[in-house]
């Protein structure tokens, strides 16, 4: 792994990658990720593209539970919090690469913008990419230039909104139910409350 | 001459052979697969987003029902993460434990998938027989957490509590006579690895019986051989782990080449197919079952002779005993924090991936310091093989695809997630 | 040729195909696996996770403290709880349901309680075919669950307690 | 001989009613609440596609003419089969010049790719 | 005892004869023959299809249907009674006519055929010269039944299950033509009577030691012609759910389901009959074994002997994976016909030299 950090490290430069818990993280410019992607598959020879996933930096870092915990519960104290986001651009790309041939992985990161959510397409260098391209689209609304068939792959036909997306509602925008009357599935805004339990507690 | 269309046909999710929710568009000639598009998300559950939202050890069991036939190995890579990312030390015993019901579990998964690609194939008895053995394992899978499925018993920090010392044993009824019963419980005298020990003598056979009725079948053959190949090359592209790239003769198991807990101190093979046709695939998982055996095997002697403490005791992350909790101000106070707010991770993410009976189960784990993940990604095996079945049924016929779907192994917790 | 004209006979004589009705003949004959499920039950776990009930002391006192603990524990949301004080200064909930839909019986609501009130029984064969309302699963009945198998419950949590 | 015969017209009819009877009890013990979607065709849970009946290639056309071909080989054999211990060497070296032809026509098909219909 | 009671019935019905006329009384007493058949016949259909569950669980490890009933021996009845006041459901888009017609088209020949079938000396509806070739003839038909079934249901599963149910036609009704050429060789008959004894004496004189290939290949073909495991493609329920009958419903359904089962037993019976000797006992011509089995009447041989056939059937069932409906057609066109054909020279060959003790 020393190996590849510094082959990694002369080629993308120091600055860019990153080595926490034993893993390799890579940094890159996502107006370059094809042209990154091709030298990685070739010249480092990672063969396998073993997952692709989008990532909603907008509440990174913030703490959420503004509401009280229960009418009548025990308080729960909340300690020091970084409200801070780091992040300047919302969303990131994220590649997880492996090698097979060699033994080694590593992670590819772009980050791309909330105004503009587009990335080149890597379904050419990995014929995987495909589906998972589909699911950052589909779950984070980041649109993947070159990509073939980019529907949305888990969500309902119909879907609207994100869910991942960091301002979509856990307990969702609407739900459905079966009418008697007009004897078909309609579509209601949600009725239940959203129901947190435990806040979420940040230290630094 | 009339013209001659394409028939677009819907397979599934009301389907026998759709292994759950499978939705395929096929587009067929006659009976000749010219395009196939599955169409997922039908148990699409949001397990990511809720992740989110939970104190990490709350999404212990959502990882459960992930790929809801190999329970404990989800649960294995999640809370690897988790220990990952804490950097805390995992005893010994528990690693054991953890090996141990990680090859059960494969054990489950690869005696499902024999029971029900058999059955799309058209083999009936193999799923009963498949099934006997499972039984067994998942009694195994009761007694140590007390669910016969969904375990949540992996933990960070270990497992949640030591294997039984007895195994609990049938009841008397009109139906058995006592010899009857005692029959039945003869395996249940002793602790519950004994009954495992019991079980890996007894399961090569059950292996063999397999074997024997399928292996060299010659209509079993017919139906699998050169049926979906994927060569080597192919198989790296479509991203392809596990079993499915170990039938194109990779031999690429995360055991072996990246050893996570104790595998490093087992001894077992890798099996790899030649051509990357079902009936290669169908081979490596029958071997994988043997190999899975023989680990048992040798965590069951180990952990007989090594008996020990089976959770970490750093108290931040795993709670104390009860009876420590009843006794002790501290453990009181630890135990409460533990279970409304649960534990903070320090800020970075790591991706931790464990061989799962699938293929490369992974989990990435994003933090921003707090007690609940930022963002989890589940890297579900079934994924990427399920994308790769247009590749594969391209050019074969209608019957043909329900042999891919049972080769492929698919269960939708996981991929739907 | 003398490979080939062995793989034709053994082609012709049907041997694998004859091995494969060999064992199902065999099945045929054998002890069955089948468990007649109400009057015969396979073997329960005294670890196993099943319906809920709410315990009281020997003394007729519920032991549920309303500290909710296992509220936040749980991880789908399924329990709710509301508590009052009492005249005797000691602090009780007046309401304890469970949602049975949502639940997932991943036993997080036995490990937190603290007096050990909430356990999990032994009990599964439990069904809600009336209405949904059915599925939520109130203090009383909770109780009511817990009195009547005291007993089991007992000794299956005794048996159990050394490992926790 | 066509008194022979008229057990197998009431058989052939009693073979019709009990074709008939049945749906007819049934039709009247069974409910009848038809609804649009119970009476659409079944695709999996979907609605259809497009309809059922469209031309679509039937791969087998060529085996079934020549299954015609040995439908009717197979007619010729009964006759001969029934009376050739009584015809001798005669009739065995008859059969066998029309099976001879009958083998050359299946070999030359064979060869030629007709039984090749995937 | 069956015998005599049989005979009596046939001396009274003679005595009744004068009091009717003609046509009428010859048309009544063919009625109650065929009645005295189609009920048992029904009732074995019945209890098959309980055998069948029971069998194959058995072989599965488990105990099959066991609450209906004492072990569950009234399970049959209940189905039937279930399947009675089940909705017919008419698909929108369906052929009415065409789609009600199918299930009495599959049926009919499934009935009619026992018209012609021996069960013991002189226990028959009618003794046609050239029953054989009825028993081919209308036997074949029933496939009409499944093919316009799935056409006419308008909808693309049955009609797949129709294809490949038109494809298992062009494969195996040669094959089992041919087989039965090499028994009509040697018996040198086309009636099932003469067949039979033709086959006179004990097991080594019947024909499945000579014919014992062709034996195999009729029984193979069999399960194709009864859509059965491993040959179930038409329903193929793994694959295309259920074929012919995914659009069928209660009673129209069961029809199938009769017509199915009824004509599983007629080739149990046909493969004893051609090459087991029907209802002669294995043991004629064996000194002491003979006169030890001389009690059991002719038709008790008939039926234990297809009982075997109709185990085997299940047997299959349980063991073997499904094949693909092309590799049918291979194995058929491939593997059996070229066998029959050989195999109806080497008979040829050896009637001529009049070989063994079938020949002559």
């Amino acid at each position: 792994m020393a190996d590849l950090k510094t082959q990694l490290m002369a080629e993308f430069g120091k600055q860019n990658l990153l080595d926490a818990f034993g893993e390799l993280s890579l940094n890159v410019d996502s107006a370059d990720i094809v042209k990154t992607c091709l030298k990685l598959r070739d010249s480092f020879f990672f063969d396998t593209l073993i997952d692709l996933c989008g990532v909603d930096y907008l509440a990174y870092g913030q703490s959420d539970w503004d509401a009280d915990a229960s009418s009548s519960g025990f308080s729960r104290g909340r300690e020091i919090q970084s409200d801070e986001n780091t992040h300047e651009q919302r969303f990131a790309v994220v590649y997880q690469l492996l090698s097979v041939s060699k033994n080694q992985r590593l992670r590819v990161k772009a980050y791309v913008d909330e105004a503009q959510p587009i990335i080149q397409s890597v379904t050419n260098v990995w014929k995987s990419a495909n589906w998972y391209e589909r699911e950052a689209f589909d779950l984070f609304g980041i649109l993947f230039e070159n990509h073939t068939d980019l529907r949305r792959i888990l969500t309902d036909y119909g879907f609207k909104g994100h869910p991942l997306r960091k301002d979509f509602p856990l307990i969702g925008e609407v739900e459905m139910r079966y009418d008697e009357d007009l004897a078909r599935v309609v579509y209601e805004p949600v009725s239940i409350e959203p129901n947190i339990s435990v806040p979420r507690v940040i230290r630094k | 001459m009339a013209e001659i269309h394409n028939y677009t046909l819907n397979f599934g999710p009301q389907h026998p052979a759709a292994h759950g929710v499978l939705r395929l568009i096929l587009e067929i000639d006659g009976e000749v697969i010219k395009r196939a598009d599955p169409h997922i998300g039908l148990l699409h559950r949001g397990t990511e987003k809720l992740a989110e939202s939970k104190p990490y050890n709350h999404s212990i069991g959502y990882m459960d029902r992930l790929d809801y036939v190999s329970m404990m190995c989800n649960e294995h890579a999640f809370v690897m993460a988790i220990e990952k990312m804490l950097e805390i030390e995992v005893p010994q015993r528990a690693q054991y434990i953890r090996v141990m019901f990680d090859e059960i579990t494969r054990i489950l998964n690869h005696l499902m998938w024999l029971g029900t690609h058999g059955l799309d194939v058209g083999a009936m008895s193999i799923f009963l027989y498949a099934f006997r053995e499972r039984e067994k394992l998942i009694d195994c899978y009761e007694a140590v957490s007390g669910s016969r499925m969904h375990a949540t018993y992996y933990r960070p920090g270990g497992v949640y509590r030591d294997l039984p010392d007895k195994m609990p044993q049938y009841l008397e009824s009109d139906f058995r006579t006592n010899k009857e019963l005692a029959q039945m419980n003869k395996n249940r005298q002793g602790s519950l690895l004994d009954f495992i020990a019991d079980f890996t003598e007894e399961f090569p056979k059950s292996i063999q019986q397999y074997d024997d009725l399928l292996t060299d079948n010659r209509i079993w053959k017919q139906r699998l051989v050169n049926i979906g190949i994927v060569t080597a090359k192919r198989a790296k592209q479509l991203g392809f782990t596990g079993p499915m790239l170990r039938g194109s003769g990779v031999a690429w198991d995360l055991r072996k080449k990246q050893p996570y807990s104790v595998y490093n101190q087992l001894d077992f093979d890798i099996p790899v197919g030649v051509t990357g046709d079902s009936y290669d695939r169908y081979l490596v998982r029958m071997e994988e079952m043997r190999q899975s055996n023989r680990i048992i095997k040798q965590c069951v002697a180990w952990l007989k002779d090594n008996p020990g403490e089976v959770m970490s005791d750093d108290h931040k992350v795993a709670p104390p005993s009860r009876v420590a909790m009843k006794d002790d101000m501290e453990s009181l106070i630890h135990h409460f924090k533990l279970f409304t707010e649960g534990y903070c991770l320090p800020k970075g993410e790591v991706y931790c991936a464990i061989e799962h009976p699938k293929g490369e189960f992974g989990i990435y784990l994003i933090s921003d310091g707090a007690n609940k993940p930022y963002r989890v990604k589940i890297r579900a095996p079934g994924f990427a093989h399920l994308a790769a079945m247009d590749e594969m049924t391209k050019g074969h016929m209608l019957s043909d695809v329900v042999t891919i779907i049972g080769t492929q192994d698919i269960v939708f917790g996981e991929i739907d997630r | 040729m003398g490979k080939k004209f062995k793989k034709l006979i053994k082609n012709f004589s049907l041997s694998e195909l004859r091995a494969g009705l060999g064992i199902t003949a065999k099945e045929l004959v054998n002890k069955k696996i089948t468990v007649q499920f109400p009057e015969e039950r396979t073997p329960i776990s005294p670890r196993f996770r099943g319906l809920h009930a709410l315990r009281r002391y020997p003394n007729g006192e519920e032991r549920c403290i309303a500290c909710k603990l296992c509220e936040a524990v749980c991880p789908a949301n399924a329990i709710t709880i509301e508590s009052e004080m009492r005249e005797d200064g000691t602090r009780r909930t007046t309401q304890y349901d469970i949602d049975l839909f949502k639940c997932i019986f991943c036993g997080f609501c036995e490990e937190s309680c603290p007096v050990d009130a909430i356990v999990e029984t032994q009990i599964f064969d439990y069904a809600f075919i009336d209405s949904r309302e059915g599925s939520i699963i109130n203090k009383a009945r909770l109780l009511e669950v817990g009195d009547k198998n005291e007993d089991m419950i007992n000794k299956t949590k005794l048996e159990d307690a050394k490992y926790k | 001989m066509l008194a022979n015969y008229l057990p197998i017209m009431v058989f052939i009819f009693l073979g019709i009613a009990f074709g008939i009877g049945p749906m007819l009890i049934g039709h009247l013990l069974g409910p009848s609440k038809p609804d649009e979607e119970k009476n659409s065709q079944f695709e999996c849970g979907f609605p259809a596609f497009d309809d059922s009946r469209m031309h679509f290639n039937v791969r087998y056309y060529l085996v079934a003419i020549l299954f015609i071909l040995f439908d009717l080989e197979v007619a010729f054999f009964f006759p001969w089969a029934v009376v050739q211990s009584d015809l001798g060497w005669f009739g065995f070296v008859g059969m066998s010049i029309f099976l001879f032809l009958l083998v050359v026509g299946f070999i030359f098909e064979w060869k030629n790719g007709a039984l090749e219909w995937e | 005892m069956m015998m005599a009671l049989w005979q009596a019935f046939v001396v009274s019905t003679h005595n009744l004869l004068p009091w009717f006329d003609g046509v009428i009384a010859t048309v009544l007493i063919i009625l109650i023959k065929a009645f005295a058949l189609i009920m048992p016949l029904m009732l074995v259909v019945a209890y098959f299809t309980y055998a069948e569950r029971k069998m194959i669980g058995y072989m599965q490890l488990r105990i099959g249907p066991n609450r209906v009933g004492p072990r569950g021996w009234l399970q049959p009845i209940a189905d039937a009674l279930k399947l009675m006041t089940k909705e017919i459901i008419f698909p929108s888009k369906a052929n009415i006519y065409l789609f009600l017609l199918a299930p009495v088209l599959a049926i009919a020949p499934a009935i009619a055929v026992w018209a012609v079938i021996p069960f013991a000396e002189g226990i028959f509806v009618v003794d046609l010269d050239v029953s054989l070739l009825y028993v081919l003839a209308i036997g074949s038909i029933g496939v009409y039944g499944i093919i316009l079934a799935g056409w006419a249901s308008n909808s693309k599963y049955p009609l797949l299950g129709a294809l490949r149910s038109a494809s298992l036609l062009v494969s195996y009704e040669i094959v089992i033509g041919f087989a039965l050429v090499t028994v009509v060789m040697i018996a040198g008959s086309v009636n099932l009577n003469t067949i039979v004894e033709a086959q006179r004496g004990g097991i080594l004189h019947w024909y499945w030691l000579p014919l014992l290939p062709m034996m195999i290949i009729f029984f193979i073909s069999a399960l194709v012609e009864t859509n059965r495991a491993p040959f179930d493609v038409v329903e193929g329920e793994s694959e295309i759910v259920g074929g012919t009958h995914v659009e069928y419903s209660g009673m129209t359904f069961a029809i199938f389901f009769l017509a199915e089962y009824a004509n599983m037993i007629l080739m149990a019976v046909l493969a004893v009959l051609l090459f087991f000797g029907g209802w002669h006992s294995p043991f004629m011509g064996i000194p002491y074994l003979e006169f030890m089995f001389s009690w059991v009447p002719g038709i008790v041989w008939l039926l234990a002997k297809s009982s075997f056939f109709m185990f085997l059937y299940l047997w299959v069932r349980a063991t073997f994976p499904r094949f693909r409906y092309d590799q049918i057609m291979r194995l058929s066109w491939k593997v059996f016909l070229p066998i029959t054909i050989i195999w109806i020279f080497v008979v040829a060959l050896m009637t001529q030299l009049k070989l063994g003790v079938w020949f002559g």
